[in-house]
């Protein structure tokens, strides 16, 4: 699957907007200014995007508690993202929902989640959906390490087998489901490896690579398309913050997220295949690193500035008709 | 045109015309066709009691099997509905709840609220509940109060063959998620029951009967173990108004305070446990809202705070009964 | 694995036991006179017995909705069983609990279960006791096919893998969860095959025949209690009765299960091996068969008999103390 | 001899202490230990926020991180109980408990009552429950209303250091499976803690504070609310007597009813949502009992039927506060 350079600058794009804005929600969280859990993705941005690429609007996607980059990457605005975390009217899910809970059924993006294993049932029905309409949508469950010992997540996997559903399962491994090591959780080799106990293809790709992520997605994708049932895709990754913001990490080895940030780095391995490659320039990507630095400060003045909810707001939106 | 059909074949007639009317509606659950994969029929089952038999005839496709995994197809069903789809999923029986409620009450209630009103989730559940049938303690309970508590979870309890009619079209229909509860005894009680679709509106209690010296609010199978309290006193001069609730979430605050300022003597009477139930829920709000017309105190008449026992003399103890609502009303009319 | 005459004996014995308790509950419950739901195990006897025949009475067994056939196997006194399933006070349970909860936590019974799935994690717990206990004491979750998808299982296999408990997993594929093929139902050519994806042994054996469950059993459970960690026997088997009675079974094909009768009865292979073998008189099997009937004939007849529970019962056992 | 710690410390030391006294006590949850498979320190966490910090040190292989399947391991917890044991099994928030509730209410609460009063399981399920931590809906619920629903289930909801301690020892010695809810912003409270170890017996309402004039009955975080509300009501000379539940199930009808018919004038206060709450179970078992000695109706102030809000200005406003307290009882006060 060769990649046109509009296609690589979109996939950087994305993948810089996650960084930056996660970058960002890091550092202003530490103020003290953005309430309640934040989970971040820094580090893990080749996954959703690599992913998203392929995917319409059309097609729907389940996240997790950590969702900011699947939600970028399916085309969520980031102003209302970061109004969203900080509780503001302005928010995507008007503050009610917060960084746990930002969706936008709009654009197929059903939804952060703050239960683990949650996301795989939903996908299979976004999934069952388009099958029974007859269209030719897929659904993609993002699920951690850690949510792949869940049981609604294994149930999914022999759900989505049985009724053929176009729907793909990307567990993102990065090693910790909180403070406890996914080598230790997950009870076998890989998650992948659950692959065959529900008849279905099951890869191991490295997190960190773009075109890794890309290419497997891509085969998964294009066969839950075409009738091909599901599959699994395992991206072994790394988180660069901790399990959420203000985690001190003991459990890590000392220089552990240095020494990857240094050599695998996906926004640094991307750059420098893509330049050395010759498809595009540095230039070319410096232009964007500007233009993301511009948008993410854009979403959190807006942010900041933005007003509170109306109290009314309180009692709104629990049904459509009660 | 009304012609008296069983509370079963109602549910299957709503379930039938709806899918007629609405390509989006689809029914899932364990054995609603019933053969999937096997030598024999399909359509073998048609659910466990037969309630779904027939359609998939109708509607092939449109009507599913499920392996046993409540999470993952009653998840299934809640991502369709966010998706644009009206399924109706089956819990065989409300108590195994426990292993797939996350994806009703954490899911499908909550998402409209999380996503700041833009989503909608318009997934029916439909779920068997009640006592009688010998079936013991994980198959015999009426767990709609904990489907009440759930803001953003609509609760349906039909006692009759009309009205599961009418309610099931309603919740299909309805653009909020709605359990809905059939008891396992009413299945075969007839009753007449129009043939062309209708509605019958959430919200809105039905007035059994009516009646000025005391009122017994209550719903599910009990309206009938109720009314017939009530021909049982009207004997004795005691003129009972009977209400069913028909829904306990939303609730019609508005019928049942009404009855409690003209009658100021309550039963409440609900077949599940005591404890922040149904009847305590009523019980709070008349008493919040009725203080001044209330002539005597609000009777509690439900099953007592044990599981439910499987020997037959023990259950139909458990169970609340004619004699227990009869003494119940006559200790607080005047 | 050689068995000694005793244990060949008691092995019939078993079987026995267990087959004229579901022919005759089969015929009592066509009177009308038990209640409820029940699920008959007829057909697959040589599961529970090839299995239970290793444990000791510490060992502890968790159970299905079909649970009769283990409860025999794990020394469930037969008289009270039955009186249970007539609701009678002389009942395992005083009648509270009836044939989808009958339990003898004192035998290592630790209950039929009217909740597809619900053993696995029970036996976990009972595996986790003796670990943490340092004894030497196993676990055993049977579980059918249609209860192998429920999530509930699925993440017990992981559990059991990542503490490494001594546990084993026997699931008693019949074919059918009520009207619905296991070939349909398991997303996989068989339920032993996800015994990779949590890297542990999986075996698939005939559940007709007892010497092949049992050698398979012998291993697992050796295994488990040596300290090796959890397996998953499944033993492909077929049921002779309805899923419950009053199951038309249309959806079997027309001779199934006669012709399964014919050729792969449990306790007529047995028979055979070991007379053939010259390892037990045909006579021998006969008294057997003898003092069995009488048994579950003393057994209804008391049942019928007795009286039910008192009303007093209705209130009591919900708590130890309140 | 009492010192002044925390809530956190306080439900620590009660952990330490009875796995210090009894070896088949024993706890697992997610991350309980932390840093289990890591390069890192184990213990690392202690639980989300520290609360089993420190035990890993002393009891090692007694307590145990588990995956993320809340199913398996409280099955195991309950398995193991039945099988003779003290499993102390975390469910990190009570808002989890729809993934894996069969395993504590059709399975640890039923046991005894199904297998003839043959069986014992003495499990203990600790959860975090409660709103005002900006933890949105999935989060910050406070679910205890569904635990008190189950018969088999014991349900107990501390509000202060010393109760934390007492009746957590008293749950893990408890005979019966018991759900302990511990508020998540009550965790850096203080107050004076004895360093032995002791109980505190389930079903004995704590009077928090003695009054003639009007009753808050409550329970949880919201005692410490009701005593500021009475305590400004003091300055008016409304004296009321505020009811700490501190076990919801049991429940100490007694007490609460005594009180009712000492005052007269009730507000039932409760952080949970309204519908089939313990707010509504209070006042109908005090509207059926105290009838006659009712001087005003009772008053319920809860959460509103709403999921909870992200956003700090609706969480604030979704919480009762003391001002909602107060206006609630002048209400009713005579
Ligand atoms: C059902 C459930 N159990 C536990 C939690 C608490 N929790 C939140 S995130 C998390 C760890 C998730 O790990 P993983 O799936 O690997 O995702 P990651 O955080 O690494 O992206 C846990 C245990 C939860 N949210 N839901
Ligand atoms: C959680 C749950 N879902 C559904 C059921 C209803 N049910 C009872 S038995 C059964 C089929 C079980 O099939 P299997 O596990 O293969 O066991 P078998 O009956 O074949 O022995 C079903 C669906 C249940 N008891 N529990
Ligand atoms: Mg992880
Ligand atoms: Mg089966």
């Amino acid at each position: 699957m060769q990649l046109n350079k509009d296609e690589l600058l979109t996939a950087y794009r994305t993948m810089r907007s996650i960084r930056d804005f996660e970058e960002r929600v890091h550092i202003e969280f530490a103020t003290g200014e953005i309430p309640g859990f934040v989970h971040l993705y820094a580090g893990e941005e080749a996954i959703a995007t690599g992913v998203c690429i392929h995917l319409r609007e059309v097609d729907r996607i389940a996240s997790t508690h950590r969702g900011h980059g699947h939600c970028i990457a399916k085309g969520c605005d980031i102003d209302g993202m970061m109004s969203e975390i900080y509780g503001k009217a302005s928010g995507l899910c008007k503050g009610k929902g917060g960084s746990m809970h930002i969706a936008n059924l709009d654009v197929g993006m059903m939804g952060a989640n703050g239960i683990g294993g949650a996301g795989p049932p939903l996908a299979c029905g976004a999934a069952l959906a388009a099958k029974i309409k007859g269209e030719d949508n897929v659904a993609v469950a993002f699920v951690g390490d850690g949510g792949s010992n869940q049981g609604t997540t294994l149930e999914s996997l022999n759900l989505a087998k049985v009724w053929n559903l176009p729907c793909v399962f990307v567990f993102e491994n990065n090693g910790y489901a909180e403070a406890t090591a996914s080598k230790w959780s997950v009870g076998a080799e890989n998650i992948a490896d659950r692959a065959s106990g529900f008849a279905m293809p099951g890869v191991v790709v490295d997190g960190h690579d773009f075109f890794a992520v890309h290419e497997a997605a891509g085969e998964a994708i294009e066969r839950a398309r075409k009738g091909g049932g599901p599959s699994i895709i395992e991206a072994k990754v790394n988180r660069y913050f901790g399990h959420f913001e203000g985690d001190a990490q003991t459990y890590r080895g000392p220089d552990e997220v240095k020494k990857i940030r240094e050599t695998k780095d996906c926004l640094m391995k991307f750059s420098q295949q893509v330049t050395e490659a010759g498809l595009v320039e540095r230039t070319e990507l410096e232009a964007i690193d500007r233009e993301i630095a511009a948008l993410i400060e854009g979403a959190v003045t807006k942010a900041k500035a933005a007003p509170k909810p109306a109290a009314e707001e309180l009692l709104t939106d629990v049904y459509v008709s009660y | 045109m009304a012609r008296a059909i069983t509370f079963q074949q109602a549910i299957n007639e709503a379930l039938d015309q709806e899918m007629a009317r609405d390509p989006s509606v689809f029914v899932m659950g364990e054995d609603v066709v019933g053969g999937e994969g096997a030598e024999g029929d399909m359509d073998a089952w048609g659910g466990v009691l037969g309630v779904t038999k027939g359609l998939y005839g109708k509607y092939g496709g449109r009507i599913m099997d499920t392996p046993i995994s409540e999470s993952a197809f009653i998840g299934a069903a809640v991502g369709a509905a966010a998706c644009g789809m009206r399924p109706v999923a089956e819990l065989m029986f409300n108590d195994f709840f426990g292993v797939c409620f996350d994806q009703i009450y954490n899911q499908a209630a909550k998402f409209r609220y999380m996503f700041g009103g833009k989503a909608k989730t318009p997934v029916v559940v439909r779920t068997m509940i009640g006592a009688g049938f010998r079936a013991a303690a994980q198959h015999s309970q009426s767990l709609y109060a904990i489907f009440t508590h759930i803001p953003g979870l609509k609760c349906v309890v039909p006692a009759t063959p009309y009205d599961a009619k009418g309610l099931l079209i309603q919740a299909i229909r309805d653009d909020d998620p709605v359990m809905f509860c059939e008891h396992k005894l009413l299945y075969q009680v007839e009753g007449e029951v129009p043939e062309e679709p209708y509605t019958v509106p959430f919200g809105e209690a039905n007035i059994a009967r009516e009646g000025k010296d005391a009122t017994i609010v209550t719903l599910g199978r009990m309206v009938h173990l109720a009314n017939e309290a009530a021909e049982n006193l009207a004997k004795d001069g005691i003129d009972c108004e009977v209400i069913d609730l028909r829904t306990t979430s939303p609730i019609d605050k508005e019928t049942v305070l009404e009855s409690a300022e003209k009658t100021g003597r309550i039963v409440v009477l609900d077949e599940a446990t005591p404890r922040c139930s149904i009847a305590t829920d009523i019980s709070a709000m008349i008493g919040e809202n009725c203080f001044a017309s209330l002539k005597a105190p609000i009777k509690l008449v439900t099953a007592p705070h044990t599981p439910i026992p499987f020997s037959d003399v023990l259950e139909d103890l458990y169970v609340p009964d004619v004699a227990k609502i009869e003494a119940s009303v006559r200790e607080i009319a005047g």
